[in-house]
């Protein structure tokens, strides 16, 4: 034995004794620590006179072994505000029902409070060395809208890891809920009339209620038009009769193959094709299209819109990122393309000025277009035979988006980051369309819309 | 270690079976001089020891899971022959002595920035590790390092040792 | 077993036999009935640990391993804490402390004889010895087929500290453990008097050795046997064998006793300090523990 | 024109001739700001608000490799 380290073999000595004999001294653990990461932010988006939404979202994710991860993300959504219903605005007051009348000139929108909570479960696990899989399942519930779902997708490493082939599919079942409790006819009248459903009463406030005094809120038909309930407010009148909350439900499939392939050095770059199928109700229960005079152009009455039981969608994506000498590029590119005639580019770039230890400046710019839908019509002649499918949601419209936006983040402790996010987002459409008729010239047929999106973020390691 | 009795053949045929990585034709190992935080290192220095070469990187998160190992290994059968060398990558030292300053190495640690001595063991994925034994021939080699690895890499170890 | 007050030491004495030799259990500070009771549990420990590590018996542990003819073993928990233990000692000693040397001692007979093996069965049986040649991976050992494991210089220390725990767990009074001079005190006799050792000397082997030494809490064990020698051509080669070399350790003491924490402890300081011949001496003042060398 | 549209993109791809990149060379591909999405939470937060406000929808897959470790 070296004479040198005898000390040290005595106290050697004595830990293996108590370490025979279960007094094991305290030893420093050295088995790595688990890891769990927080990834979390709080969102509040404000349309110019419209919605506002305020939203915390979170990852968090606990490292179970060798590039096995699990992570629970959840989200809690509020959104407040008045949203268009899809009449246009007229030279006239309108009136939709009981106490509910838009102004002249003004575009009429319907005013709501939600709560959405959803939460998804993602579970990463290597199969072999160079194929790693992700199993998922995801739920939402707002008021009026559930939504359960699961996906699973595989990608395998070739070519020493320079390129990766993947594919991935997700299996959405929502149930779509008005909150009037009836599921809308499609594109049919809705007129102040005793047999027909009166207009939507504000969600909070159920269109019939099961009380005891006999209290009815409205006259209510089915589906066929025939008389369910109804009765005077005030005392004893008719006993209610609880019609069940009405819902239709909708599925979404989709899929995608990808390709992600190491170009050099400093340049990564990646293509997907995707493919996605709904079937279902894909109508919005509660937009309106407003019937409008062929000569005047004045608005003469509502129908509910109707869209399609299914939709095919596609979608083309490229990425690339470069390291610059600091920086670094984000670009993508995306072609979508439906069978209900949208056609969509979008254009994608954040770039990332590396201000070194751990700070950094991103820009973003986004350019969005799409067609309008086949369907798509900001009004109906009112006389003229009705098409098969109508809607006046401005989603489905002729339109472009530009956002512009700026991140600032800042290291925290180790390998954590504080962020902050402030971006523009401004839509524009068609406001004077070619078909617009008589008094519709006056008006801006399609307002668009602005908005400023504020986000923190923080993210750390357990 | 007397050659040939039955006992040598049992383990080092057990031992081929359980370790199931790509094994490299026996072949000799490309001899190299590489410079590390105290001189110089050859690898023909080493004959006569069992060497572990690994080929790694700061900014590998594999490699970084390997240190603690690699130190364990060189302290427990460092006086029986057993020499890790741990050839860093980096393109900057910086980045590998900031990395070094937060995972300590027991080790040597020799540097290759242009990759010339990777190219020549034809280093297919970060990181990789090439047995090297008493005689200079790479024995095995293996690429990534995960922890269920450890105890076949540490009975190929004692084999190697041993013969 | 038989258990009596000793009036002269006026303390209860259990005694009975147990690996390989007579034992004892002293206590003061609790009364007879308890003590009987912790001393029966202690015996049957010590029984236990000999009959799963006893070279001799058929249905030992240690003889299914040195049976196993070089097929993988798996061990049980305990089992496999004292071979890390030896693996331990193994690598802390350079490989001069290795529980498969045991087959040496089918070439030498320390009778007092001077009867030495030839060089060539040293080097055969050496071709059986070595650490390095098994492959202990916990819980699963290899042991090539014609190699023998043995815990000579582990398993009575074991055993002594097993059965202090136990009096401990079992009774809070003061108890003197010694197996075949193997010994361990769990605490100090009533009035926190300390506990007086005689320490055996070789040259008036069976007589009250002159040596005593005071203790109130800690392991005590003594390497090193009078009775187990070869003396040829005036030199006398004491029972402790160098694995490396094959032949006894030259110039070691008589004996070696040794006072640490443990049993364990002081048994292996004790093994490691005959192992350097010599230089014991140098060895045990460098660990700065208590022990006395005679030569 | 779609089959075309696909069929031109991917050999494209193939042709621009990406030099091998040695594994000791990923030291700029490892770091997090290289990933495809480096920061998931952002992303899912616009994708959430573009879906709700745009007609077109989805198009990012999966995150890719792209990293020399193993």
């Amino acid at each position: 034995m070296q004479l040198d380290e005898r000390s040290s073999l005595r106290s050697a000595l004595a830990a293996a004794s108590c370490g025979l004999l279960g007094i094991s001294p305290a030893l420093a653990s050295a088995d790595t620590p688990d890891n769990f990461q927080v990834d979390s932010a709080l969102l509040y988006y404000a349309e110019k006179d419209r919605v506002k939404v305020a939203e915390f979202s979170g990852i968090f994710t606990q490292t179970l072994g060798e590039d096995e991860t699990i992570s629970l993300s959840p989200t809690i959504d509020s959104i407040t505000g008045a949203s268009p219903t899809g009449a246009t605005s007229t030279d006239k007051t309108q009136t939709f029902g009981t106490n509910d009348t838009t102004p002249a000139n003004t575009l009429p929108v319907k005013h709501f409070i939600d709560h959405r909570f959803a939460a998804s479960v993602s579970w990463q696990r290597p199969i072999d060395r160079l194929t790693k899989t992700v199993l998922g399942a995801e739920g939402s519930a707002e008021h009026d809208y559930t939504s359960l779902g699961i996906n699973a997708s595989i990608a395998r490493d070739f070519d020493n890891r320079l390129t990766t082939l993947g594919a991935g599919a997700s299996a959405d079942f929502d149930t779509v809920l008005p909150a009037s409790g009836i599921v809308p006819q499609g594109l049919a009248p809705l007129g102040v009339s005793t047999n027909t459903v009166t207009a939507f009463s504000t969600p909070a406030e159920p269109v019939f209620k099961q009380v005891n005094n006999g209290v009815v809120a409205h006259t209510v038909t089915s589906a066929s038009g025939t008389i369910i309930g109804g009765g005077s407010t005030s005392s004893g009148g008719l006993d209610s009769i609880y019609i069940p909350h009405q819902s239709r439900g909708k599925e979404v499939i989709d899929g995608h193959i990808g390709l992600t392939r190491v170009i050099n050095r400093r340049t990564l770059m990646q293509f997907n094709y995707g493919l996605g199928i709904s079937t279902g109700y894909l109508t919005d229960p509660y937009k309106i299209i407003s019937m409008i005079d062929g000569t005047s152009g004045e608005t003469v009455g509502y129908i509910t819109e109707q869209r399609p039981q299914n939709r095919l969608r596609q979608t083309l994506y490229w990425e690339t990122v470069v390291h610059l000498p600091e920086d670094v590029i984000h670009l993508s590119y995306r072609y979508f393309w439906d069978d209900w005639g949208i056609r969509s580019h979008t254009v994608d770039v954040h770039y990332d000025f590396e201000l070194g230890h751990g700070f950094y400046i991103e820009p973003q710019a986004r350019y969005y277009t799409q067609t309008a839908a086949d369907f798509y019509h900001h009004s109906l002649i009112d006389g003229a035979s009705l098409p098969d499918y109508a809607s006046a949601d401005y989603r489905l419209a002729q339109m472009t988006s530009y956002t512009y936006g700026v991140k600032l983040a800042m290291p925290l402790g180790q390998d954590g980051e504080l962020s902050a996010r402030a971006s523009y987002m401004k839509q524009t459409g068609i406001s004077h369309p070619a078909d617009a008729i008589g008094v519709q010239t006056t008006q801006d047929l399609y307002p668009g819309l602005r908005a400023m999106i504020f986000q923190i973020g923080i993210s750390f390691k357990l | 270690m007397p050659i040939g009795s039955r006992y040598t053949l049992f383990l080092t045929a057990l031992l081929y079976v359980a370790v199931s990585q790509t094994a490299l034709a026996v072949d000799k190992a490309r001899d190299f001089v590489l410079p590390t935080d105290s001189g110089k290192i050859e690898l023909s220095q080493l004959k006569g020891k069992v060497v572990y070469l690994d080929f790694w990187a700061s900014w590998c998160p594999p490699c970084r899971k390997s240190f603690p190992w690699l130190n364990e290994m060189q302290q427990r059968y460092g006086q029986e022959g057993f020499a890790v060398v741990a050839v860093n990558m980096d393109k900057s030292h910086d980045l590998a002595s900031a990395f070094l300053r937060k995972f300590p190495a027991d080790f040597t640690v020799a540097y290759d920035p242009s990759g010339n001595v990777a190219e020549k063991y034809q280093v297919q994925g970060m990181p990789s590790s090439f047995f090297i034994d008493r005689n200079g021939r790479i024995r095995e080699s293996h690429m990534g390092f995960r922890e269920e690895d450890t105890s076949q890499l540490e009975d190929t170890l004692q084999s190697l040792l041993m013969q | 077993m038989n258990f009596e007050w000793i009036g002269t030491g006026a303390y209860w004495r259990g005694s009975f036999s147990a690996m390989g030799g007579p034992c004892e259990i002293l206590f003061d500070g609790i009364d007879e009935s308890l003590a009987r009771r912790v001393c029966n549990l202690a015996r049957a420990e010590a029984t236990r640990i000999e009959h799963k590590y006893s070279r001799y018996r058929d249905d030992s542990e240690l003889t299914r391993i040195n049976h196993s003819h070089g097929r993988a073993v798996t061990v049980d928990a305990e089992t496999a804490q004292l071979l890390d233990y030896a693996e331990r000692c193994y690598r802390l000693s350079q490989g001069k402390f290795d529980i498969s040397s045991g087959v040496l001692r089918r070439i030498w007979r320390f009778d007092g004889s001077d009867k030495i093996p030839d060089a060539a069965s040293i080097t055969t049986t050496l071709a059986h010895v070595g650490w390095d040649k098994l492959l202990w991976r916990n819980p699963v050992l290899i042991l090539p087929a014609d190699m023998e494991l043995d815990f000579g210089g582990i398993g009575k220390e074991y055993a002594v500290d097993r059965c202090a725990m136990l009096c401990r767990r079992e009774c809070d009074a003061g108890v003197l453990i010694n197996y075949g001079g193997d010994i361990y005190i769990s605490g100090p006799r009533r009035g926190d008097q300390p506990w007086i050792i005689a320490i055996d000397d070789p040259y008036a082997t069976g007589k009250h050795g002159t040596q005593t030494l005071t203790l109130h809490k800690g392991g005590v064990a003594t390497s090193g046997d009078a009775r187990r020698f070869l003396l040829r051509d005036g030199i006398r080669y004491s029972h402790i064998l160098d694995p490396l070399t094959g032949w006894p350790v030259r110039d070691a003491p008589r004996s070696v006793t040794v006072v640490a924490q443990s049993c364990l402890e002081a048994g292996m300081l004790a093994t490691f300090a005959m192992l350097q011949g010599a230089n014991a001496e140098n060895f045990l003042r460098e660990q700065n523990v208590p022990h006395k060398c005679i030569r | 024109m779609r089959a075309l549209f696909i069929s031109v993109m991917i050999p494209m791809l193939m042709l621009s001739g990406c030099s091998t990149v040695k594994p000791w060379d990923r030291d700029l591909l490892a770091q997090k700001k290289m990933q495809l999405v480096p920061a998931p939470l952002d992303n899912a937060l616009d994708e959430h608000i573009f879906f709700s406000k745009e007609a077109a929808s989805g198009g990012q897959g999966l995150g890719g490799g792209g990293c020399g470790c193993n």
